[in-house]
């Protein structure tokens, strides 16, 4: 199987992604799609790593891992207390700031 | 000591900034010891200004007076000052304005929103850059004094003028940092090519030589973004409707300084920059120049007719004059030149003079409209003479200083550009209008009601609109002073740009 | 087979960084264990001996510029020191704005109109947390621009990004929309650093490495695939883009800077500001330099824009904070020309113009603070009318940063934007130098009209005031004052010691 | 040439009165108008002076030249303030001085009543200054300021009681349609020094004959034009009636005797520029030969004692202008009867005053009649001044109108016929409306209601007419005496082309006085032998109507430049404010409203926020893209 294909899966998962982030209304699918374009992009490198025999791209994604772990703690705190103070995990909903 | 190589140029830009600080301990109440101090520190200028130009060696062009210290060498920029006799022409008129305008106006500051103390830093401040401007052999610490001065300016007028003072504020603002712009991307296209050719420098005297290495186009582009910038301050049709309305809303000391002093820069700023730093620009551009000049003389002539208001009337007879000054530095003629700089003196000081009767009328009729007014020569005689002098010699009338430097400006365009001259000379029917008509309405004709019983002028007024009246009458007859002054640096300024006075059509032969 | 290296870490060099983690992590500590009554000046004070100790170590290495430490993931070289030391600075000045506890909510997690809220108000509580996320913001804002391997440039990003937008949500009043700034510059944060990591995604398809000198390498030798260089720089462009509020990547910062606690967007817009741009210089000059056929014409693109966009759209503005969003946007658009000139001058303007603009940032920020009602923050312009009047000190400063973010002379903004201009038409970029000027005339426009509100309009009765400022809220307005007039009036030092320093080590 | 150090006292005399009388202001009301009138008597006394020296001199050396400092000096245009006296102008000073005094003595008894007496005195010796400047300067610039001086002395004067707002009108009708004659002046300055380089009467003498033709044509036309402006010639005429709004001793010294004959000297002066400019010169005759005729038919319909004057002065000036325009030959007569106008008008003038002082201000010659019983002095003064200027033999005005005429006739081919022919046509229609003035003033039956009490003005007054009315008497014979005055002036000019003479000097005498006798005689028909209305009848011709209306001279200035101007400046002023401001606030609200459309974008939406990035992404990358390819 020609090793491209992994990068064009990585473009596709990642095209699901922000297209995901801007059509979904719900916070935390909003933020599952971010986590798909991460982890394409980790699939990106991983694939990199292996064409280009190097392990750099490994562990950049084993990075990658780590701070989107922090970045689920700091977005889920955020995301909840938006929740608890509107009862509504919408984004669209906050939209207060404008213009 | 040695008077010639006194620092007196930063001498003179001190004690303005000296005065403020003095000012800052004052308190707020004690408005009289506020204006004592202001009066002392301007007069003590005033006094540093004469004796500067009684040291001035007349017979020798170039610049005088000159200090130079690194101020940003990265950038090759200097604190560098110096005069040469337009120059020093100039800060003379602004050092004796000042002391004027502060007596005239003693009791500007008490109608505005701040305290005396603020007014009194703001103009003893802006005469420090007044000076600075003029003085500035540096294209960047120009560029910065330039722009500064806008900043106490617009304070004056928002904070102390009248009517609608922060509009006109702003408008006067925005028009001139618009200017200032675009002369900061001329500055910046200097700097960055006399990087690319050879040293880093602001000095005006290198950058003289940096038009033989730019390409024509770049030169054409660089002079445009200076010129605007000074025609907008001059200012010359069609950039000038911010000067009616910020002369109108100013205080009348204000708007002395503003048509006195501040727009004098601009058309400083041609000679000084334009001719000198873009000489083949300059000569590319004087038709289109000439011809704004020329509308701008007859249009704010025919504006002047049609002002209802009396500081909108001035403003706009401002326009025309800087027409005139405009033109004349365009001649490309030591008549040319010399008369409109000394046009830029006599103007300083017959605007002064219209513009002080002016406010004292203002003061008591508590009105600017000119209908309002009526019959005022024989309830107050000396007012009304003071305004009717200040008007002959806005009209030129000769025998008064501005008949001088008027004619030549006229007779040195002639010998280039005889059409333009003579479609200007028709200000001069315009000119008669536009004073008498304000004339009549306001001091002639039965006295109207309101008018019976103003007040005629205090002392402290005559004290403050003789000085201006015996230089607009002395210098009328004996202009020499000044010209000899002048004609030196005239004379290098038309040299440089490899010009000749045109000679003589039919001095000989048939 | 691949051998295991220890790795080696110059401790002196990264010291400055690790004093301010240091700081973070016993700040943390406190949180965890002193008692609430004693937090908040022992929190102030750890902040700000760990930023000062930095500082300190940091002019102590000064000398040893241009050197790798830790196995080349990190340059310490003249740039980046100034960019450090710029950070460490502005941060120094505004965590004396955080100081002022009616910035931030009592309890974060009450909620809004709850009697919990009303009790921890009672109460006097204080959040005190705010302190460590700000050292590890601190943290990572000074390690992003001397990053100079892209992981560690995506930590560093992450790093400084987490603890800003929770700080973004921590505000007193109006904490429905504080939350809404935190969400948005979560999401959208997030979602532009996806984008960075597949640049360095790309970027390591392309050069096989992951350092910028292997990138430069890759890019000079021009042995990779350029399709990949292409798109990683794009990718890597919007991430960093996002930072420094460039359009179309904006639309954040207004909503967030309002949103946040005045005394975070005031360091946030400023430092943020210098990490981001610092970064940007480091990647572009040293990584990409080779390759500016490709990258300038949109990025010339994008700073026209920006500047265009910026200035505009501010006129608009009835919000003060708003606006100052949008003439930092304003002002992302001239600093991209310093990113765009690629050259040494570029770079030495760039720093300063850092260095001043965020300066006048803090101060103004610190300003907003001090005009309240009974109800918070008064951030409506049209409220600031005879500002003037009621506290003609605290106005005058305000004008007096409003004429530095537009240029004018005897401002700190003046030398900046002439040597940031001219640098980018040194590099050829005439546009740049039109478009700069035409929309410094626009924002000019709406930084006068502020100064006409304060100044020249009658004040409004409607309880509107100005609050005596708190000691610290004193120095930071006093200090960031001096400064920007300073640097106006008399800049040479300063711009001496940028030009004999700056400089990018590959 | 000989250099004087006394010539500035001239000038400085009655300048110092002027100063003094207006800085001193009312401390100076007892006493002013003595010091005035000594100052000007000072000034005469000088000139007489100067004119024995003069005469002490052979021919060559009579100029004097006093050179006071250098005025301007820029380049090439150096100008000093410098004065010269030579025949031409010490014929001007004794003139300007001598009935400039005697207007002074008259003027103490005529404005007593006033109280700004001291203010008109201040006037009249600025007047005596400026005039002075202008006949003693030395150069084009020089003149040009007492040109202008003038000007404005005759401004002040005429306005002197400005709080009729009408009278202010008329000032500043006068002042700006002298600047259009000053704008002339200023043309024919720029013209020497451009084409010539020097602006000094020596100067441009001494280059006229290097000058193309065109450039003297021009150079004469522009002095013309400013000729025309001050001295009330056609078609700059319509000022001179309005100035009679004046006080009457100044329309007896200015805008009679004095200021506006400036325009004569003027063309006199540069007779060297006409000389050079044959298309000029006529151009002067004609303009002359118009204006007398104008100004003589205007007179005719007049029932203002004074406008009918001023009709009058208009026309007899535009017989020294037509002088002028006969070239060498007619520069000394035409300032010879400049000279004998001086007397006999002034004198008339102030006969005038006298009449209104007797009649409370009334100036309707058809409220007045028999007035001759009530006032025998100013009758037999006006009288005398009436038959010179109608030029019966031997008054003045008969020498100097008669050689006028004659050397009109002379002037050769059709030109001469023509000219000489308007001249004796003038002559004519000036005895019918000088007859017409004396009649319903003195002779026919009286008009006036009976609260008028006339009465003989006092001896203060009538002293100045008397004198004047010995001057209107003899000066035409002992100037004429030998051509005493032709000789006198003659070094100054070029000699006289030889022209034959059309018809011997008899004839033309004849021609002349039968035109007199025939004007005089309808006069008498008319005036004296029929009833006059008091009022002026409606059933007039349509030419009547016309010369009533200044033959419709302010119609056609209003509708050919005032409205005009006026237009423009409205239209000019809406244009600043909608136009050219318009443009700039349009600027500005241009990006007002883009910032507003701009900030739309701004939805709040997190979801458009992520769109724009993701548009932007895409967009970026299709740049790079684009450009890489």
């Amino acid at each position: 199987m020609d090793i491209n294909n992994y990068l064009y899966l990585s473009a596709i998962l990642f095209t699901i992604g922000a297209v995901g982030v801007v059509v979904r209304r719900n916070a935390i699918v909003v933020f599952m799609c971010i986590e798909l374009m991460l982890n394409a992009a980790n699939l990106s490198l991983v694939t990199f790593s292996r064409i280009n025999g190097t392990l750099d791209g490994q562990v950049v994604a084993f990075f990658t891992m780590v701070v989107a772990a922090c970045e689920v703690v700091v977005g889920l705190a955020i995301i909840v207390t938006i929740y608890r103070s509107r009862r509504s995990a919408s984004i669209d909903d906050a939209s207060l700031l404008k213009r | 000591m040695n008077l010639a190589n006194m620092n007196w140029l930063t001498l003179s830009m001190l004690l303005p900034l000296l005065g403020t600080a003095a000012l800052a301990f004052i308190p707020k109440g004690n408005v009289l010891l506020t204006k004592q101090i202001a009066l002392a520190t301007t007069v003590l200028v005033a006094v540093v200004g004469i004796l500067m130009t009684i040291n001035f060696d007349f017979n020798t062009p170039g610049f005088q007076f000159v200090e130079s210290r690194p101020w940003i060498p990265a950038f090759g920029i200097n604190y560098a000052l110096g005069v040469d006799g337009i120059a020093l022409v100039l800060i003379l008129m602004s050092v004796l304005l000042t002391p004027i305008v502060v007596i005239a106006g003693w009791n500007e500051s008490e109608g505005g929103r701040w305290s005396a103390k603020t007014f009194y830093s703001l103009i003893l401040v802006l005469e420090t850059m007044m000076i600075g401007v003029f003085a500035s052999t540096d294209v960047f610490l120009f560029y910065v004094f330039f722009e500064a001065m806008l900043v106490p300016v617009y304070f004056l007028i928002g904070g102390f003028g009248s009517g609608e003072r922060a509009a006109a504020a702003v408008k006067f603002l925005l028009y001139s940092l618009f200017g200032g712009l675009l002369m900061l991307a001329s500055i910046v296209g200097i700097f960055v090519m006399s990087t690319r050719y050879g040293n880093r420098t602001f000095d005006i005297t290198t950058l003289a030589g940096l038009h033989t290495v730019i390409t024509p186009m770049m030169e054409n582009v660089l002079f445009l973004g200076f010129f605007i910038a000074f025609a907008i301050k001059a200012p010359l049709w069609p950039m000038h409707t911010w000067l009616p309305d910020a002369a109108k809303s100013a205080t009348p000391g204000t708007s002395v300084l503003l048509l006195g002093v501040l727009d004098k820069v601009g058309t400083f700023g041609m000679i000084r920059y334009c001719l000198t730093l873009f000489p083949e620009a300059s000569k590319t551009f004087t038709p289109l120049i000439i011809t704004l000049a020329v509308i701008s003389i007859l249009y704010g002539a025919f504006l002047a007719i049609g002002a209802k208001d009396i500081k909108r009337l001035i403003a706009y007879t401002s326009i025309s004059h800087f027409g005139f000054i405009t033109m004349g530095i365009f001649a490309m003629t030591t008549q040319g030149l010399s008369g409109a700089t000394l046009y830029m003196f006599n103007h300083g000081f017959s605007t002064a003079a219209l513009f002080l009767v002016a406010g004292f009328m203002i003061l008591r009729r508590k009105s600017s409209t000119i209908s309002d007014f009526g019959g005022l020569q024989r309830v107050t005689p000396i007012m009304a003479w003071s305004f009717f002098i200040a008007g002959l010699s806005s009209l030129a009338l000769p025998g008064l200083s501005s008949f001088v430097s008027e004619f030549l400006v006229l007779v040195g365009t002639f010998t280039r550009y005889p059409v333009a001259a003579v479609i200007a000379t028709f200000g001069i029917v315009l000119a008669a209008l536009y004073i008498l008509i304000p004339v009549q309405r306001a001091l002639h004709g039965p006295t109207t009601p309101g008018n019976e019983n103003l007040p005629d002028l205090t002392l402290r007024e005559k004290v403050a609109i003789a000085p201006v009246i015996a230089i607009i009458v002395a210098l009328g007859f004996y202009p020499s002073p000044l010209l000899n002054i002048i004609n030196p640096a005239a004379t290098t300024v038309i040299s440089q740009q490899g010009f000749t006075d045109p000679a003589p059509t039919n001095s000989e032969g048939k | 087979m691949i051998t295991f290296i220890s790795p080696t870490l110059e401790y002196a060099i990264l010291a400055p960084m690790l004093i301010v983690l240091a700081g973070a992590l016993i700040g943390v500590l406190i949180e965890a264990f002193a008692p609430r009554s004693a937090r908040a000046n022992s929190q102030l004070f750890i902040t700000l001996t760990a930023l000062v100790l930095s500082l300190a170590s940091l002019i102590r290495v000064r000398n040893s510029a241009s050197t790798t430490a830790a196995m080349e993931s990190v340059t310490f070289d003249g740039a980046g020191m100034l960019l450090q030391a710029s950070i460490l600075v502005i941060s120094i000045i505004a965590v004396l704005l955080l100081a002022d506890q009616e910035n931030f909510t009592a309890l974060a997690s009450a909620l809004p109109g709850s009697d919990e809220e009303r009790a921890s108000l009672q109460k006097d509580l204080r959040v005190t947390e705010i302190y460590p996320l700000t050292l590890f913001a601190v943290a990572g804002m000074m390690l992003f621009p001397v990053a100079t391997d892209l992981i560690t440039l995506f930590v560093a990003l992450e790093v400084l990004s987490l603890p800003l937008y929770l700080l973004a949500g921590l505000s007193r009043r109006r904490r429905l929309m504080s939350q809404e700034a935190a969400l948005k510059y979560f999401l959208l944060g997030a979602f532009s650093s996806a984008f960075f990591l597949m640049g360095i995604a790309y970027l390591y398809g392309y050069s096989a490495s992951t350092t910028l000198a292997g990138i430069h390498a890759a890019v000079v030798g021009g042995t990779g695939n350029d399709i990949y260089l292409l798109l990683g720089i794009a990718f890597l462009s919007i991430g960093l883009l996002f930072k420094v509020g460039a359009v179309p990547f904006h639309a954040w910062s207004p909503d967030v800077y309002q949103g946040a606690p005045t005394a975070v967007t005031a360091f946030m817009a400023a430092a943020t500001k210098v990490a981001a741009f610092g970064a940007m210089l480091r990647i572009f000059y040293v990584s990409f330099a080779e390759a500016l056929y490709q990258w300038r014409p949109a990025l010339i693109a994008i700073a026209l824009i920006t500047m265009v966009f910026g200035s505009l759209v501010a006129i608009a503005q009835r919000d003060v904070k708003r606006m100052l969003a949008y003439s930092s946007i304003a002002h992302a658009g001239f600093l991209l020309s310093g990113v765009i000139a690629l050259n040494k001058s570029g770079l030495d303007a760039s720093i300063f113009y850092l260095f001043a603009y965020g300066v006048a940032t803090v101060g103004a920020f610190g300003i907003v603070t001090l005009v309240r009602d009974s109800a918070g923050e008064v951030t409506d312009l049209n409220r600031w009318s005879g500002l003037g009047k009621r506290s003609p000190w605290v106005a005058t400063a305000f004008a007096g940063f409003l004429l530095a973010f537009a240029g004018i002379p005897l401002t700190s903004g003046f030398i900046g934007k002439f040597s940031i201009f001219s640098a980018a038409y040194e590099s050829g970029s005439t546009a740049i130098l039109i478009t700069g000027v035409l929309s410094s005339a626009i924002a000019a426009f709406f930084y006068i009209r502020v100064i006409v509100l304060m100044f020249f309009k009658d004040p409004v009765e409607d309880g509107t005031s100005v609050v005596i400022p708190s000691l610290y809220t004193q120095v930071t307005i006093i200090v960031s004052a001096v400064v920007t007039f300073a640097l106006g009036i008399y800049p040479t030092p300063l711009i001496n010691f940028i030009q004999s320093t700056a400089s990018f080590l590959r | 040439m000989v250099t004087n150090s006394g010539l500035v006292y001239l000038i400085a005399l009655p300048l110092f009165g002027a100063v003094s009388l207006l800085l001193l202001g009312r401390r100076a009301d007892k006493w002013g108008h003595l010091l005035a009138t000594a100052l000007s008597a000072g000034s005469f006394a000088v000139g007489l002076f100067q004119l024995s020296q003069m005469l002490g001199r052979d021919v060559e050396s009579r100029p004097v030249t006093q050179k006071l400092f250098t005025w301007i000096s820029v380049g090439s245009f150096n100008v000093d303030a410098s004065l010269l006296l030579d025949q031409l102008s010490i014929s001007f000073v004794l003139l300007i001085t001598g009935v400039g005094t005697l207007i002074h003595i008259y003027s103490i008894s005529y404005m007593a009543h006033d109280p700004d007496r001291r203010r008109f005195f201040a006037y009249l010796n600025l007047f005596i200054a400026a005039m002075l400047l202008l006949v003693l300067g030395d150069s084009y610039l020089n003149l040009y300021v007492g040109w202008e001086g003038v000007g404005l002395a005759s401004y002040l004067l005429i306005g002197f009681w400005n709080q009729k707002a009408a009278y202010a009108t008329a000032s500043k009708k006068a002042f700006v349609m002298n600047r259009i004659g000053d704008m002339g002046l200023s043309f024919a300055i720029m013209i020497a020094f451009a084409s010539l380089g020097t602006v000094s009467f020596s100067g441009v003498k001494e280059k006229a004959e290097f000058a193309s033709e065109a450039t003297m044509t021009a150079l004469g036309i522009m002095l013309l034009i400013a000729a025309v402006g001050k001295s009330a010639q056609f078609p700059l005429q319509a000022w001179l009636g309005d100035a009679m709004a004046g006080p009457t001793p100044v329309s007896a010294l200015i805008h009679a005797a004095t200021m506006v004959t400036a325009g004569v000297y003027l063309i006199v002066r540069s007779n060297f520029v006409f000389d050079a400019a044959p298309n000029a010169q006529l151009l002067v005759a004609i303009i002359g030969a118009i204006t007398l005729i104008f100004g003589a038919l205007i007179g005719t319909a007049k029932d203002d004692i004074k406008k009918a004057l001023a009709a009058s002065t208009m026309s007899q000036i535009g017989y020294m202008i037509l002088g002028a325009g006969l070239g060498p030959a007619g520069y000394a007569y035409a300032i010879m009867h400049l000279i004998t106008h001086g007397f006999f008008k002034a004198g008339m003038f102030l006969g005038a005053g006298s009449v209104m002082h007797g009649m409370n201000d009334e100036v309707n010659m058809r409220k007045y009649g028999a007035l001759r019983k009530f006032m025998p002095i100013t009758f037999v003064t006006f009288g005398l001044g009436y038959l010179a200027i109608i030029g019966v033999p031997p008054f003045a005005g008969f020498y100097s109108k008669d050689m006028l005429i004659e050397t009109a006739l002379n002037a050769g081919g059709v030109k001469g016929i023509l000219l000489g022919g308007t001249a004796l046509l003038g002559a004519g229609i000036t005895a019918f409306y000088m007859t017409r003035v004396m009649i319903l003033t003195f002779t026919s039956p009286k008009r006036w209601d009976d609260n008028q009490r006339p009465h003989e003005s006092p001896a203060l007054m009538w002293i100045p007419m008397a004198i004047l009315a010995v001057g209107s008497v003899i000066s035409g014979y002992l100037l004429h005496q030998g051509k005493a005055f032709k000789h006198w002036l003659e070094p100054l000019f070029a000699k006289p082309g030889e022209h034959s003479e059309l018809l011997p000097p008899i004839v033309v005498s004849g021609l002349a006085l039968t035109m007199v006798a025939i004007g005089v005689a309808i006069a008498v028909v008319k005036y004296q032998l029929s009833e006059v209305d008091s009022v002026a009848p409606e059933n007039v011709t349509e030419f009547t109507h016309f010369a009533r209306r200044d033959l419709l001279q302010d119609e056609i200035n209003e509708a050919l430049f005032m409205r005009p101007g006026q237009a423009i400046t409205s239209a000019l002023v809406k244009i600043d404010q909608s136009v050219i401001d318009g443009a700039v606030r349009g600027i500005g609200q241009m990006a007002i409203g883009s910032g507003s459309s701009l900030r739309k974008s701004q939805t709040g939406f997190v979801r458009s926020y992520a769109a724009l990035i993701l548009v932007g992404a895409a967009a970026l990358i299709a740049a790079i893209w684009v450009v890489t390819q």
